[in-house]
């Protein structure tokens, strides 16, 4: 016999680190969103005893398991080669300036850095941090790029809200500016 | 040239390792221990050329936007050197020639600061570790495909998608150009013309020929000159006209 | 804090369908054979219980994480919607690569992807839509891939032939740019 906890756990565990959305854990188990959000609850508690070795990931509309913090230097251990994304100074500095200024262009980003960004964007859109979203209407029609699920995972938060605080004078100055142009950010 | 400050400070540092003209600027400030806010526009000016001739002369790779900042800098010391008019000296309406670069150093110095605690959560997060998805046989793939979920068009789609990418990876125009002109050659080209003629009409420096590098190169090569009180500028009607500086004792 | 427990079940889980040998597991917890035998039994234990998910498949020196028969059914609904992707993006790509070029090297594939494809061609591997077909006759003697006859049959070709024109122009060019050579493909 399984339980309804199994279950779901299943499902985490075989979408690996794909991540599962809410919605389908709901449509495969035929869950009301507020029954999977008390069995998520059980399965978080059950993470928090020290015989098991998960805890969840969760960000925009997807959950993921992952072993915990504290079984870090084990596993490194057991993975030779670290496969993870390691990012250089430039490349975080360009995914930073483009989170916080979403949907932004490129060369909005080279005003801000002082220095031409395209190898490092086209770097970033292959790790699929960032992706075009459409096309600024200004002359040009230069494209536009946001940051993806990708990025909210790797820096383990579940939306962009979750970004640290940011002065919001000096952004207002910026905006005065005219360096950049922000739709959808205060 | 005495040396105001510590060279080898810098050349330790590759300009390589500067993430552009705003860092390396960030860092000779922060060395220089001087108030953001209160830019002593010349020294800072002395040391970024002194740091990218440094650089120049290790053969090293400059990218353009080094020189723009350069000449940039130079801008802003000439704008400060001009006098004021007294009159609105004490304006409310007067534009501290340091102010744009001010901002955009405080908003740089912003992302870069923040984008420390982004690392941080980047290494907090890459403590944890996942395992690719379990998939399918191919068997059970088989079998799934009733729908037609891998109806050949995927690969036809996949390859529209890799030449995309590669032609969106093609090199795109170089930002990264060897300067060919230094600053030191442009003014010996300055004080010659200087040497043939009295006066010398800043245009005419220039020709059709001449192209951006050159046009820079000669201008910082200039405001060096003013500097050095080699060469005074004057204008007449709309036109620039640059004269030799004679001290006594000379010629 | 995390258990011994928790650190064996970390370990199996980390090495995911390769598996894990006793071995491995006795030297990375630090672990008599004895000892590993005691909390092998134990992690049998708990899996036992109706809220584990998992199973574990043991062969004659290695171990691996499996989910539990009962849930095949719900796992398969899982991998059959469209969330799921059998084959994603990255894979589609590779595959595309080595069935235009093959046989190639891993090498060859990184050149035109302009990524690291080490991952995604150990996962075809393994579902069994490519195979290696000897090795190039170069420094260091890399393996060659093709693709299989699962590979035909998953998208419902009969020959190679019937792979979708594709522009030669463009194949070559990408052949220049991305230092690729094949051996006997025109």
């Amino acid at each position: 016999m399984v339980s309804k906890l199994a279950q779901l756990e299943s499902l985490i565990y075989i979408s690996g680190e794909d991540g599962i959305t809410y919605d389908s854990l709901s449509s495969l188990m035929e869950l009301s969103t507020s029954e999977l959000d008390a069995l998520m609850n059980q399965l978080r508690d059950s993470f928090q005893e020290e015989d098991s070795p998960f805890t969840l990931m969760e960000y925009s509309d997807k959950v993921q398991l992952a072993t915990k913090e504290e079984l870090n230097d084990l596993i490194k251990g057991y993975l030779q080669s670290d496969e993870s994304i390691s990012l250089t100074q430039t490349a975080l500095e360009t995914l930073t300036i483009i989170a916080y200024n979403q949907p932004i262009t490129r060369v909005e980003v080279d005003d801000i850095r002082g220095v031409n960004s395209s190898k490092t964007v086209q770097r970033l859109l292959r790790q699929s941090l960032i992706a075009t979203s459409g096309y600024k209407k200004v002359p040009g029609h230069p494209k536009l790029y946001t940051t993806t699920d990708n990025f909210l995972k790797l820096f383990g938060i579940k939306s962009l809200n979750e970004l640290p605080k940011i002065d919001n004078e000096i952004l207002l100055q910026e905006e005065e500016n005219g360096g950049t142009t922000t739709e959808d950010n205060g | 040239m005495e040396p105001e400050f510590n060279n080898s400070n810098n050349i330790n540092i590759h300009i390589d390792d500067f993430d552009g003209p705003l860092e390396l600027l960030l860092h000779l400030i922060k060395q220089s221990e001087m108030d953001i806010y209160d830019i002593q526009i010349e020294k800072i000016t002395r040391q970024y050329v002194e740091y990218l001739t440094e650089m120049k002369n290790l053969n090293v790779n400059i990218a353009g936007e080094y020189f723009v900042m350069a000449s940039n800098l130079m801008a802003i010391k000439s704008k400060l050197l001009l006098p004021r008019n007294d009159e609105i000296n004490e304006d409310d309406d007067y534009e501290d020639p340091r102010d744009e670069l001010v901002n955009q150093l405080l908003i740089y110095q912003e992302y870069k600061e923040v984008s420390k605690v982004l690392k941080k959560m980047e290494t907090k997060t890459s403590q944890y570790h996942s395992v690719d998805p379990v998939l399918p046989s191919v068997d059970e793939m088989i079998d799934f495909n009733d729908n037609e979920k891998f109806s050949i068009d995927l690969i036809q789609q996949a390859f529209d998608r890799i030449i995309d990418k590669i032609k969106s990876n093609e090199p795109y125009v170089h930002s990264v150009i060897e300067w060919e002109y230094t600053v030191k050659e442009q003014s010996t080209y300055v004080m010659d013309r200087l040497s043939k003629q009295k006066s010398v009409e800043f245009d005419s420096l220039f020709d059709k020929t001449s192209n951006v590098e050159f046009v820079v190169t000669t201008f910082l090569s200039l405001l060096e000159l003013v500097k050095e009180q080699k060469v005074k500028v004057g204008q007449v009607d709309d036109k620039l006209y640059l004269e030799k500086i004679v001290k006594q004792g000379e010629e």
